[in-house]
């Protein structure tokens, strides 16, 4: 049996990865920080985030507590720790489900055209149209707060950008000859769209992807200012910054300064692999550096 | 004579991925003042790369001359600093790309872009520079150039860009003008234009002149002296009567060989191959030209393929409510046979409707109306079901190698893609065993199917694209400008594959090309396509001899004679 | 060109019935009945009533679209229900000196324009010197900024730059022609650190994309200098997609930053949306939502229109 | 590289001078003599009928004012007459309520009037204010007043809403006698009436100025009071100045047993004592605090994370103290209390589940945690400060036990909350609610009661209050007068959702005892009744009484009179800018 080529483009681009350093180094904390949440999940590290002790609320960082307590006297890096998980849940979800509506009706129109086209540009013109803290807000109202509509949210908001990207993409590819071959071998629309066309988009809805994990996180911060962040009780990068507007007038800094230190850490390595990625997977970039 | 320009020991080195890389080798030639000097070699040989390197326009990084002299007028280029340098670009060494239609800058007028040098080394105010360019763009066969000079790249086709292109460079009367490619992207007949327009403006303004080229027969006409390059390295270098008539090394002899012209009937073409190894040795080639044995069509001959009164419009214009009101005819009531086992050659230029009629054929572009008969069947009024099925027996080859493979499949999938739409082979392995085996029917290794489309050369994929095209096992291919973007070297392999396999397995070819050359030696029979209609059809070889229709003899005349002028046999 | 435009704003009609339908629909199912609320703590449910009906929030739905619809079409959109005041003038102000629209683009419209020009500096400089120690310092600084919350830039550069140092009021607006920039500048500088950054990354992606244009190595080829090259050739190209971002964003702008508008206290319509949001006040919502659209799509025009300015290939059809 | 600096340094530089610049202008409109303050959310409408907040009300009665008014400095509150001549003669049965109005008392001016005079007061405005404020088409929130009470009142609503009166059609119990008395007949004794008269609601606007400017009245207040609105800016502030023809009215020249001889100063002094009124909307605490520090606001409710930087043992801390800052602490009739709703088939049927959740819940620790400890446990539903308010009394389940809640738990037949489930805590959606619903449910998790938060906006938040479909919420009530039936009647059988009765709480006992006290004029036997009503209310929890709020204030050095009380909004024609105090003390900030 023939083994699969260790030259695909995926590959190529991997190898490329791997040999820009500063890029391995910031997956590496990315993989760290999936590990964090992972084991937060588990309940493998910090089992005690939610452990209210009222004596000890507002402790400044100890021997103890190494980034202090919070209002509840909770324990802060475990609740900054357990924040990584509500981030990378909404970052993966949020934009997940962003990416997947994005690139289905993106494939769609570019790929069909006409009234199919006309219908899709119709609708995220008119998504892109209401102001985004408006949409965003109304979804949450409608389906309340909780992470996994925080999720729902983002998703059906954040796509028409990705959706605008994938139907330029599909509009140049469909015309492409090896669509046209693929045709010419009897090759059915689904086969086109996505066994054909997809995999030479993906780079793109991959970098998007990033690109849009990076901005979700960043825009939980946002989202909990408005009230329209996660399930109270839930540890979030976003709750801590929020509140810290206040809790800085008293002295307390180490709330602020765990979540911004924990996501100025893993959005700058996101930021750092997402411009190496792209790099190393835009081919029109690819002998340019 | 003295010499305007001395390379001397030129080596070009690029860094990559896997560490630096020698494009060019120790490479040294000459240019004589006032003289014509051709640079050939296949893609990659470096010869691009050394005419950048005069320019000192290689991009740095990666690029950088590792070490050698470029002096030009008894100065090294390489040791004048970039404010010097700039003074000698533009100004006495000017150079035209091969893209005409990405060199330009697409927001510019042409005369916004040529007068841009005529002010800066000239130092002409706007009005002088613009007169001046209007008198070259009249120079370089521009209509109208009064008008024109205010037009945008765009609006120019790709032969009047390449004549701006050619203004911009001669607009500060260079001394030395390089020419990369400058036809490679164009239509024959515009080459012929193209390649006539240089020579004349070498004459007028006694310039040295480097032209670069894949293709030695381009060149036979203009140079004085040819450089042959492969692989970064000379190979040989003369007179343009030297390499043409006593070719020393194996690579300039199957340059030469490979090249099918109009003049002969061979049976197949030779190759570079049939000339030396791939590193370099050569291989002792005893030309046994066989004259290709001319298959009549009778009248019994059975019909593949009838096309009967095809038309494709496209809108051209539309109202407001979006009604068309000026129509594209880009098939313009076309009627075809095919004669089963044989191969019909469509030639004409570029927009002519060529490929749009190949694409019709095949139901990839719905025809606006007419019928098309395969076998009997009027495929025109099959459903989607049936011409699914239909698809097994009619294939196509495409024209770009590098964009008709899709890149992010391995071959073996692409070769096997067709045999599971159409579930051929009982099991992935036997698809797997066909598959290896057609990539044997078309020279490949078959240990070469896990691999991804950028691990091959152009050559390859064209056969990939052909093997892909056979494991439907098809009766009839439309080859579309199959080797048209191939060096002339390769485009040789190609031909003699399909005629092989054609050979083999009784295909039916329809073979589209603008060029005749290649059209006459392929098919049997020839029509020749302007405007959406056919203009003339005949056999190939009455084509070639008593064409009738007076577009066919422009396509004639503009095939380059591939031997120089002096060596024309006086008939 | 006319007929163009003509069809264009045919154009918006389908989207400005899709974007009525679709805001109609959420704050129908979204926001609580605002009766209720205006109704009073001692309120009897026969005078919630009485209040929805003058609302016109009784009827059915499509009765209530259609008078949404009226609305739009009259560019009449009554009295907010959350402050009673006239939508339109809670938009557009008593006068335009006092005007919420003023405040939003008198913050915003400089700080984009200095964000542009800086980052557009800053993008053909790490362009010019690409793969450079600069260019390589440059962006890694751009992509840390990136990183942090906006949040965090605010309560820091108002409590340092605003309280610490004094250097600027803490918060406020000044309508007054001049004094007003005094307030003005912090919530600037806000800004334009806010997205510098990412900005910076934009422009050189896109300088990159031209630098390695085939006509870019035709202008080099005529002798031009590299600034030439880069100010004339690139700039000039880059201008495309430059002019498409800038003007897509202006309808952002002039509904304003919620963010720095509620830190700042400075009543622009960033605050007005964000309180007509928590208010239910569907009235502010409907006239917000409209006034976007319409800026949304006249700016899309004017895009189109400018990419036809810029680039000739494109022609108005 | 060079261009670029130049770039940055250049805009920095012209950046700072500007604001340099401007500052200097505005240098010497800082000793100005005027009292800035700060709201935390817009004013909505300037118009009694619409003097529904706290801040609408506050600003609205600087201009405006009413018959009575509380007396500034005595506690507790006393009434005494504002635009009426005295007291009112109210006749045997208490029924009928006569009263004079003072002479001389003028509107502004406004050009609504002839000449732009403002004319003299009449009692025919009070007739036609106080139909404005009945009339159901301006959907007033404070119809209550006299909706129900005063004779005809609902019968004259009715037929305008039905089109079949308008305001000249009399409303019996509302008469003007003569030109300067007015007639109120009440349907039954209603003794809060006093108390209602003095509510900015009651304020009388002229007929003039509402048809001069009819719907945009709410932007156009002018009234008798010793301010005019001078300049609004919507979202931004309100400016109001000194009204030139305000009549003589002197500060009060009896105090408090507890207020500083300095508090009578100015006793007998024409007031009001500032040129201007600035009310700022800034919703940031941050963003106050710090105007605050700069001295660009004068007096500051102190936000509830600057409380440990700003006071120290109940004092102020010395570094704020050098700076000439003054603190001020008053007790206020003020509530916040979790409730539950009795309509919910599992809370509203067991007692003892409530009175478990009651003592679970640790309301010192919410105290320290949430108000920085300056506030007053809760041990009933009625505020300190007013009539019925009992210091000693002292509810069974407010001493947090868990122990005990356990057993109650046991005896409700939840052990340990085994066969509940999980309730619904509905709070609005600020960093700070949703604070306090983690630290309940953290409470609850002790007996183990498990509770989801489920944070609203303001709307949905009282929608879900108004169709009784929260199960457990917190809420506030701030007295409109200093009356303990204002509290008590949030129980009232009668006021269930969508009334003021969010618990939806219905006990015969307690309505009866509600319906006699209505009649009973103020005295220990109407007190009796209140304290039988608080004791009903605090056996069947149908609320949890939290925290009597205090007021902690900070003043600059220059403030003088300073006093505060929740209910007397018409405080700021008291108070005095020290202007050698300001200039000295405030370009030191």
């Amino acid at each position: 049996m023939i083994r699969k080529s260790q030259n695909s483009l995926w590959n190529d681009a991997f190898q490329r990865l791997k040999k820009n350093k500063l890029s391995m180094v910031c997956l590496f904390i990315i993989i760290a920080y999936i590990i964090l949440a992972l084991g937060c999940k588990l309940g493998l590290f910090f089992p005690s985030f939610n452990e209210t002790n009222n004596a000890i609320s507002y402790q400044a960082p100890s021997a103890e507590h190494w980034f202090g307590t919070d209002f509840m006297g909770r324990d802060v890096m475990a609740r900054a720790a357990h924040g990584t998980l509500t981030s990378l849940t909404v970052g993966l979800w949020g934009t997940g489900l962003a990416v997947i509506i994005g690139t289905l009706l993106g494939s769609l129109a570019g790929y069909f055209g006409k009234l199919v086209d006309e219908g899709i540009v119709w609708l995220y013109t008119t998504i892109d149209t209401i102001p985004y803290i408006l949409l965003v807000s109304a979804f949450s109202l409608v389906l309340g707060p909780s992470l996994y509509t925080l999720c729902i949210a983002i998703g059906l908001t954040t796509w028409v950008g990705l959706c605008r990207v994938v139907r330029a993409e599909f509009i140049k590819h469909r015309e492409k000859e090896y669509v046209q071959a693929a045709s010419s071998i009897g090759a059915s629309h689904a086969r086109r769209i996505f066994t054909h066309i997809l995999p030479n988009v993906f780079h793109i809805v991959l970098i998007q992807f990033s690109l849009g994990f990076v901005s979700t996180i960043k825009s939980e911060v946002i989202l909990s200012f408005l009230g329209l962040g996660v399930e109270p009780g839930t540890p979030s990068w976003g709750v801590m910054i929020n509140n810290a507007k206040q809790e800085l007038a008293r002295g307390v800094w180490w709330g602020l300064a765990s979540a911004t230190l924990l996501m100025f850490v893993l959005v700058l390595a996101f930021n750092l692999f997402n411009d190496a990625l792209r790099d190393a997977l835009d081919p029109k970039l690819k002998n340019k550096s | 004579m003295s010499d305007l320009l001395q390379i001397k020991n030129l080596t070009v080195e690029f860094q990559t991925d896997d560490g630096p890389v020698e494009a060019v080798r120790n490479v040294s030639f000459n240019i004589p003042k006032g003289k014509t000097v051709g640079l050939v070699g296949e893609s990659g040989s470096g010869k691009s790369v050394s005419s950048l390197a005069v320019m000192q326009l290689i991009p740095n990084p990666p690029g950088r001359v590792k070490n050698g002299e470029i002096i030009f007028d008894g100065e090294n280029l390489l040791d004048h600093s970039d404010a010097k340098m700039r003074k000698v670009r533009g100004n006495r060494i000017s150079m035209i790309f091969q893209e005409p239609m990405t060199s330009l800058n697409p927001v510019f007028t042409v005369g916004d872009q040529i007068i841009e040098s005529l002010m800066l080394h000239k130092k002409m105010n706007k009005k002088q520079a613009l007169d001046r360019a209007i008198e070259l763009l009249d120079q370089v066969g521009i209509p109208d150039p009064k008008t024109r000079v205010h037009a945008y790249p765009h609006e120019m086709s790709g032969g009047q860009r390449q004549r701006v292109m050619i203004a911009m460079a001669i607009s500060c009367e260079p001394e030395l003008l390089i020419a990369d490619e400058p036809t490679t992207a164009l239509d024959v007949t515009i080459q012929k234009q193209i390649l006539e327009l240089i020579a004349d403006l070498q004459k007028k303004y006694g310039m040295s002149v480097l032209f670069i080229t894949h293709d030695l027969g381009v060149i036979a006409d203009i140079a004085d002296d040819v450089v042959v390059m492969y692989r970064g390295d000379i190979v040989e270098k003369g007179t343009t009567e030297q390499i043409f008539k006593q070719p020393k090394h194996p690579y300039t002899k199957g340059l030469i060989a490979c090249r099918p012209m109009l003049e002969q009937n061979p049976a197949r073409l030779p190759t570079v191959s049939d000339f030396m190894t791939v590193d370099g040795k050569e291989i002792d080639y005893k030309a046994t030209p066989v004259e290709k044995t001319v298959r009549p069509i009778t009248s019994d001959q059975p019909v593949l393929l009838e096309i009967k009164n095809i038309n494709k419009h496209f809108p051209l214009h539309k109202s407001f409510f979006g009604k068309v009101t000026e129509w594209l005819r880009a098939v313009d009531g076309v009627s075809l046979k095919v004669h089963k086992g044989r191969t019909l050659g469509l030639v004409g230029e570029s927009g002519c409707g060529k490929t749009t009629l190949g694409r019709t054929i095949l139901r990839l572009i719905e025809p606006t109306n007419g019928d098309i008969f395969y076998n009997g069947t009027n495929i025109t009024e099959l459903n989607k079901e049936e011409m699914r099925e239909m698809r097994k027996k009619m294939q196509i080859i495409f024209q770009d190698p590098y964009a008709s493979l899709n890149p992010r499949m391995t071959i073996g999938m692409a070769i096997m893609e067709p045999m599971i739409i159409h579930k051929i082979g009982k099991n992935k392995q036997e698809q797997m065993d066909r598959a290896a085996s057609l990539m044997e029917k078309v020279g490949l290794k078959p240990e070469m199917l896990n691999r991804y489309p950028h691990e091959f050369s152009g050559g390859q994929r064209q056969r990939i694209c052909i093997a892909r095209a056979l494991a439907v096992e098809p009766d009839f291919i439309i080859c579309d400008e199959s080797v048209s973007a191939l060096d002339v070297s390769v485009q040789a392999q190609i031909l003699n594959l399909l005629l092989d396999l054609q050979e083999e397995m009784g295909l039916t070819y329809v073979f589209i090309s603008h060029d005749l050359a290649v059209v006459k030696f392929f098919s049997d029979e020839v029509a020749v396509m302007n405007k959406g209609k056919v203009v003339e059809m005949s056999d190939a070889v009455s084509i070639y001899k008593s064409p009738k229709d007076p577009y066919t003899k422009k396509l004639l005349e503009a095939i380059p004679r591939g031997i120089p002028k002096t060596m024309l046999p006086s008939s | 060109m006319l007929k163009y435009a003509i069809r264009r704003i045919l154009y918006m009609f389908p989207i400005l019935l899709g974007i009525t339908l679709v805001t109609f629909l959420l704050f129908n199912v979204a926001g609580g009945d605002p009766a209720v609320q205006m109704a009073g703590k001692y309120a009897t449910e026969a005078e919630i009533e009485a209040i929805r009906k003058d609302l016109g929030t009784s009827g059915p739905l499509y009765v209530q679209f259609g008078n949404y619809i009226k609305q739009i079409v009259t560019f009449d959109f009554g009295r907010s229900w959350a402050t009673k005041q006239e939508v339109t003038r809670m938009i557009f102000g008593e006068e335009f000196r006092t005007s919420p629209m003023l405040v939003s683009v008198s913050l915003t419209f400089p700080a984009f324009f200095i964000t542009l020009v800086l980052a557009i500096s800053i993008g053909l400089l790490l362009t010019f010197y690409r793969g450079g120690v600069l260019d390589k310092s440059i962006m890694v600084v751009c992509l840390g900024a990136i990183s942090i919350s906006s949040l965090v830039y605010i309560l820091f550069l108002q409590y340092y730059l605003g309280y610490k140092l004094g250097l600027f009021p803490i918060s406020g607006i000044s309508y007054d022609w001049v004094d007003k920039w005094n307030y003005l500048a912090l919530p600037i500088i806000i800004f334009v650190a806010l997205s510098l950054g990412s900005n910076v990354l934009f422009f050189r992606t896109i300088f990159l994309d031209e630098v390695f244009q085939d006509y870019v190595r035709t202008a080099r080829a005529k002798g031009l200098s590299n600034k030439v090259v880069m100010f004339r050739h690139v700039l000039r190209n880059a201008l495309i997609p430059i002019i498409t971002l800038v003007v897509i964003q202006i309808p952002f702008l002039i509904t304003g930053t919620l963010l720095i508008e509620s830190f700042f206290s400075l009543p622009g319509l960033g605050g007005l949306i964000y309180n007509a949001i928590n208010n239910a006040d569907f009235p502010v919502i409907k006239a917000m939502t409209f006034i976007s659209a319409v800026l949304y799509m006249f700016f899309q025009l004017l895009s189109d229109i400018l990419y036809a300015v810029v680039d000739p290939k494109v022609q108005l059809k | 590289m060079g261009c670029i600096k130049q770039i940055i340094t250049s805009l920095t530089i012209g950046l700072l001078s500007i604001s340099m610049f401007t500052a200097c202008t505005s240098d010497k409109k800082k000793f100005e003599n005027s009292i800035s303050i700060a709201y935390g959310s817009d004013v909505k409408a300037l118009d009694p009928v619409f003097a529904e907040d706290y801040y609408a009300s506050q600003v609205s009665s600087q201009i405006f004012e009413t018959l009575y008014e509380y007396h500034y400095l005595k506690r507790p509150l006393v009434v005494q007459p504002l635009l009426a001549e005295s007291m009112p003669k109210i006749s045997e049965d208490g029924l009928t309520y006569t009263i004079k109005l003072k002479k001389g008392i003028f509107f502004q001016d406004n050009e609504a009037f002839k000449e732009g005079k403002g004319r003299e007061l009449t009692a025919e405005d009070f007739i036609y204010s106080w139909k404005r404020l009945l009339d159901p088409a301006n959907k007033s929130q404070g119809t209550w007043v006299f909706d129900g009470k005063v004779k005809g009142v609902s019968d004259w609503r009715e037929k305008m809403r039905k089109g079949l009166a308008d305001y000249d059609t009399p409303i019996e119990g509302l008469q003007a006698t003569d030109k300067n008395t007015i007639q109120i007949k009440l349907e039954k004794p209603y003794h809060q009436l006093i108390y209602v008269l003095a509510m900015t609601y009651t304020a009388p606007t002229a007929k003039e100025v509402v048809d001069k400017y009819g719907e945009e009245i709410i932007n156009h207040p002018v009234g008798t009071g010793p301010f005019i609105l001078k300049d609004w800016i919507k979202s931004n502030k309100i400016v109001l100045v000194k009204n030139p023809n305000f009549r003589d009215m002197t500060y009060p020249t009896e105090k408090d047993e507890e207020d500083p001889e300095s508090m009578l100063k100015d006793a007998g002094k024409k007031i009001p004592f500032v040129d201007k009124l600035v009310f700022n909307i800034i919703t940031e605490d941050q963003t106050r605090w710090l105007n605050f520090m700069k001295g660009n606001l004068d007096i500051l409710s102190i936000p509830k994370d600057n409380f440990d930087s700003s006071i120290a043992n109940d004092q102020i801390v010395t570094d704020l103290a050098d700076k000439g800052l003054e603190l001020h602490v008053n007790t206020e009739p003020d509530l916040t209390y979790i409730a539950m709703n009795m309509k919910d088939p599992i809370l509203g049927k067991n007692k003892k589940l409530r009175q478990a959740i009651t003592l679970a819940y640790n309301t010192d620790a919410a105290l320290k945690k949430f108000y920085n400890d300056r506030g007053i446990v809760a041990q009933s539903i009625i505020p300190p400060t007013i009539d019925g308010y009992d210091p000693s009394f002292k509810n069974p389940y407010k001493d947090f036990d868990v122990e005990k809640a356990k057993k109650l738990m046991v005896e409700a037949g939840y052990p340990n909350g085994k066969g509940l489930p999980e309730f619904e805590f509905a709070t609005t959606s600020s960093s700070t609610a949703v604070q306090m619903a983690e630290f309940f449910k953290d409470q609850m998790s002790q007996i183990g009661i498990n509770i989801k938060i489920v944070p609203n906006s303001w709307p949905q938040f009282t929608q879900k209050i108004h169709d009784a479909k929260a199960q457990i919420w917190g809420i506030a009530w701030v007295s409109d007068y200093p009356d303990a039936e204002n509290f008590l009647q949030l129980l009232y059988g009668e006021n269930v959702s969508p009334g003021p009765n969010g618990s939806n709480f219905v006990n015969a006992e307690y309505d009866k005892l509600y319906k006699q006290a209505l009649l009973l004029p103020s005295g220990e036997k109407r007190t009796k009744l209140y304290h039988k009503m608080r004791d009903i209310a605090s056996e069947e929890l149908p609320m949890i009484p939290m925290i009597h709020r205090q007021g902690y204030y900070l003043t600059h050095g220059w403030i003088e009179n300073f006093k505060r009380h929740i209910t007397i909004s018409d405080n700021f024609k008291y108070i005095r800018v020290n202007m050698d105090k300001k200039k000295k003390l405030k370009p030191e900030l």
